[in-house]
């Protein structure tokens, strides 16, 4: 037992596996019988973690990460006196894969949690403006926990799915000022879809083996104002412009669906 | 571990309605984190943690151990587990629990059946509601077995401590903060042996001496519940 | 990305004095750092960045890659190079720029020359003006081929934003801190295909292709004065 | 000389040393000479750093400690504004033991400065409550700063002892705020003993080598009282429910000879 | 490529070129036919980086620094309410030279930005007193930040002359805070002279090379009041008495004619 | 380095009445770290320091030289040693005496005779009173001969500076504080020459060198506190 290593550590997947998946997608089929812009199953679990001021956990097919939000008084920053603030942080958890390491967040882990997090900010999804308790003075700080318990493939969509479900669960803790207890002011729904390119395809929600094979991941993040407020091209590899309008279009067909079946 | 507020309502129970030697629900499940060797998951109260088990060959080498195993649990609480936002990464009490559990396990694993290897045993406190470090490590254990690792015995923990005066099993968050003391044991059922212990509060010889009978009684329940969730398991995937 | 400051002036031009798709002026200099393999100097309107590149063996052993080299681009910034002090040290923002820096390096680089290697890509920013790692990615480029490493191309990069409701080329700082998006983008100019690419801020499909058009177009300017960097250099040797 | 190795570097005794001290113990007595319930000579140089607030250097054999104490004015916890604050930090120095290295605290050490800590913080030792400056918003903040400078093991005791010993010289400098000076008010002299088990022996104040082929370490810290305030199992080993009660009757009766004699 | 070191890495010098420096050294000829206490070709560019308060690029040889200023607004220390800060940093940038690292400054970072400092603010060069805003309360801080882009030798005094070039243009930025921009107020030009030990001969601005061969470095700084405000000894090496009598007049020689040339 | 506090008194001596050129007692003891191959406790004014020397290979290999010694001194301060609550770990004070006590120290032991061994001196200011940097060395030159290091000389150190505008001796605390300059030196006593030589303040030449003649002359009288220290040791030893 101790000599074993999962099969997948260190991105190593065997040239006969590759070729399965390569050979796969050029019938337009996946290993796993998915077509090229099929997610996996998504479950969502909201309120989770009951204690805290909104959760969620999603699963995207045997991915699994917890979205959890705290909201706390803190020191508006000095160039927006009249606004709140949001801190987004993915942790890759040593939990979730044999290369997780603990300590300081990985490249990886950093480049995730921007993606995520612009979207989210560019989108307006949090009306920031309402969260201020004194102008210039204080104003509520919504941390938003997002840590990855089990990776196979795709975090950026389940973290951002995760995310923005907690936000929309999210209550403001007002009545720790006296105030009263209120819904955080949520004005957008944003969502991301991810791409891996394989073989000369685009391929939507890839799980690790294909994120393995892939060349290149790209992410756009839409609202329902049907705007793109985030992309990002991620990993070695290139795209065409071409596959890049193509990536904004099943981001909007899938992004519309995703909202529609999960985030209502 | 200051005692000025009720802690025992009139009727003798407790603030949520527990007697004295009553346990909070537990609820434990195997093969929850898919990429590791084992893992579970424990709802102890309204505690939530998950664990997950790697056992590898020690890296370096030269941490390697020739003749036996290293058992390295490391604790570590999401940023919304508690009240106030935790940052991440290991602080002094984190540490001290990833160190006892780390021993309390080392104590059941039959480790000469793995030279050379590391058993990490990632635990992962979603939600904390008192009584951590004994439902990480009562989780773990099970996540142990779950990989397959050789045990001598499932570790098995909880908790008494002191609450208004009173000796009582199983702290909530509210006698946590508020009571005289509180006292996290770890046997091995097989023997009855302690294999963790801390105190701290204030308890005469006789208060702990209760404290251990009363939490001693509850141990084989809640073993029962860490091998139903094993065979649950196993009946599981036979009957696939 | 906030809107409510007048970006573009009542004869259309842009606080600056540039028009819609005009880009600043850019220089770039090579061999400015004597004792790396290659090196460039790039300055791009107000951005000043010096890029000095390394090739060794990979170190340790086991980061080694059998059959091809490592990328590693580090983007650092100088204490005075921006507004406000920046503290010394990796941030996330530079951390996420070094690593989209290095992946599309990498694509212009035939890495399979280079089996075991490490090519380290070392950017300071000494000052800062907007666009740095659009900046920084175009002078690496010129640094890497001065360093004699075999590359497809020569990556070039540049940006267009939304200002005013507009689409604009190369966004200048007030344009990047009070206008509607920012779009970095980066391509091997032989076939066109992209390398870097980012996006925040609030655009339509038809903007999002407006601006990249706007960007299609300014690059094989770009690419020239990275050829014409290059060159200086040769002919300046062949003439000494 | 550069090869030299000091003999117990890296835990390792030889099997036939081991056999010795096993054998010894059995019989009742320790290589020593020490009765398994002896402790080591103990010397206590009271305020050996006359600049810090109180201090002692504690010699238990050849573990040799120095604990320092600074009294500053800072902020009390948010939760307790009528109170205020102890830190207490061992440092177990590289110049101590040849595999103790710089750095951040290793789990060891933290593990030892929480015992100690919470002897003294359970006992109610220091009375907090004297310490407020401002109620909510100024107190007198205590560090207990402990530095190990020779390892020959019991170092929880040898701390113990000696942060309770630089705490009651203590001299809070009120007269740095136009108060005057006052003697840190102590309520409590907590002790604790540290026991191992060799074979099936209890064995109080244990050397390295004891330490060594020991299993299980307890230590349980009683204030004259005679109520227990904190107990800690340590290292890998397994105690019977009669141990640990044997291991409280020695911490009461041992512990009480030791305040009587160290700590009057 | 790929395994060529650069010929000074890791300061391996063939005893063949070790022994061509010291013969020729010997004759009072250094290998690029400098005397001993001539400097490399020196190149100052003032207010290379605009946006800053103010800066300088200075190669010396090959050497190659950069220093830039920032000025904001801070609090005082405690025991100097009238007093503005100054904080000096090197870095030692990875790109300067093949064995420098990323990640906290090396011991040798450390040496050459104290022995810097201290010679500008031992000579009282910046006149502390004119940056405070409210007494005790606001003051003007001065980061001085100098970058080593390229590495041959001699950073204490390339730096030194960066950072005091840099100071010389500083323009306090007051207008900030409703005032007059004024510049910054400036009593002293300090300059450091640095000299290594090859052989039995004291060798001025030494590069990589006569560094790597040489048994002791000594830096002396010196303003124009003819004092001396700064002295180091650094790297392994010992001088007699007499060589840093001797080493104190070189520099106060070699110093004015640098401040003539460099610095009016 | 201010001077507007008055530190010589009327009658010419100095605020704790020593003379110019007089230094405060030294204690130095050796052999007292049991566990280390060699040590030593220096007294020096209300300085105390503890030293302990290892001599080992130098790991991890790569970082050994194959001809010579390493020695590596990490100066330490406790965190109750000086007037404000020192925090643990070293800062660039620290970090830098360690360097050129390092270096001093290498000055004096015959390294070529411990090819790849490294010889590490730890450090430990337990109380601080002005001149540790000196006090600290001249005791680690003793606890490495006890170590039985191999050494060309015993390093010796002290300190001069100019208090009131007069040059004086071995600088009290106060002298340090409010003084005009701080020069301490360390030299090999057999040769005089200099092996540690800092200075800062405002010094004219000529009282820089009646500054190093008041120490060259102090230096014998420490030296023999040094070799006192060495030979108590070894009586003591031969007398058991």
């Amino acid at each position: 037992m101790v000599n074993k290593m999962p099969m997948d550590a260190s991105a190593v997947l065997s040239e006969i596996r590759k070729g399965f998946i390569l050979e796969s997608i050029k019938t337009g089929k996946r290993l796993d019988g998915r077509r090229l812009d099929d997610y996996r199953e998504i479950k969502i679990t909201e309120n989770f973690v009951p204690k805290a001021a909104g959760s969620a956990m999603v699963e995207i097919g045997k991915t699994k990460v917890v979205a959890g939000i705290k909201v706390e008084e803190g020191d508006p920053f000095e160039d927006s006196p009249d606004s709140g603030v949001m801190a987004l942080n993915i942790e890759l958890l040593p939990m979730a894969f044999p290369t997780f390491e603990s300590g300081p967040p990985s490249e990886q882990a950093i480049e995730y949690s921007r993606v995520v997090d612009r979207g989210i900010r560019e989108s307006k999804m949090i009306d920031t403006s309402k969260l201020v308790i004194e102008s210039g003075k204080r104003v509520w700080m919504i941390f938003v926990d997002i840590d990855v318990l089990n990776y196979d493939g795709n975090i950026i969509d389940a973290a951002t799915l995760a995310a923005v479900t907690a936000l929309k669960n999210t209550v403001v803790p007002a009545s720790k000022i006296g105030q009263k207890d209120y819904a955080l002011p949520v004005n957008a729904t944003p969502v991301s879809v991810t791409m891996v390119k394989i073989g000369d395809e685009l391929v939507c929600d890839p799980d690790l083996e294909e994120e393995q094979v892939s060349n290149g991941r790209i992410t756009v993040t839409i609202s329902e104002d049907h705007n793109i407020h985030a992309m990002q091209k991620g990993d070695i590899g290139e795209f065409s412009l071409d596959e890049i309008r193509k990536a904004i279009k099943t981001s909007s067909n899938i992004g519309n669906k995703l909202r529609e079946t999960y985030l209502r | 571990m200051e005692g000025n507020i009720k802690l025992i309502r009139d009727d003798g129970l407790r603030l949520d309605g527990r007697a004295n030697n009553e346990m909070r629900p537990i609820k434990i499940q195997t093969g929850v984190v898919d990429r590791a060797d084992g893992s579970a998951f424990i709802e102890w109260g309204a505690n939530k943690i998950i664990v997950a088990v790697y056992v590898r060959e020690a890296y370096p080498k030269h941490a390697q151990n020739i003749d036996r195993a290293i058992v390295k649990a490391r604790y570590n609480m999401s940023g919304y587990s508690v009240e106030e936002r935790k940052r991440p990464g290991p602080d002094r009490r984190t540490m001290e629990i990833s160190k006892v559990v780390s021993e309390a396990l080392s104590s059941a694993i039959v480790l000469e059946k793995l030279p050379r290897a590391e058993v990490d045993v990632f635990i992962q406190v979603l939600e904390a509601d008192a009584g951590t470090r004994i439902a990480s490590l009562t989780a773990s254990s099970v996540a142990v077995a779950d990989a397959g690792v050789p045990m001598r015995d499932l570790v098995v923990g909880c908790t008494a401590g002191k609450a208004d005066g009173k000796i009582v099993l199983d702290l909530s968050k509210d006698e946590d903060n508020f009571g005289q003391a509180d006292i996290p044991m770890a046997i091995l059922p097989r023997t009855g042996k302690v294999v963790l212990l801390q105190l701290d509060g204030d308890v005469t010889e006789e208060e702990f001496n209760q404290a251990t009978s009363m939490m001693m009684e509850a141990m084989p329940r809640i073993s029962e519940i860490q091998r139903n969730a094993l065979m649950d398991k196993y009946s599981l995937e036979d009957g696939e």
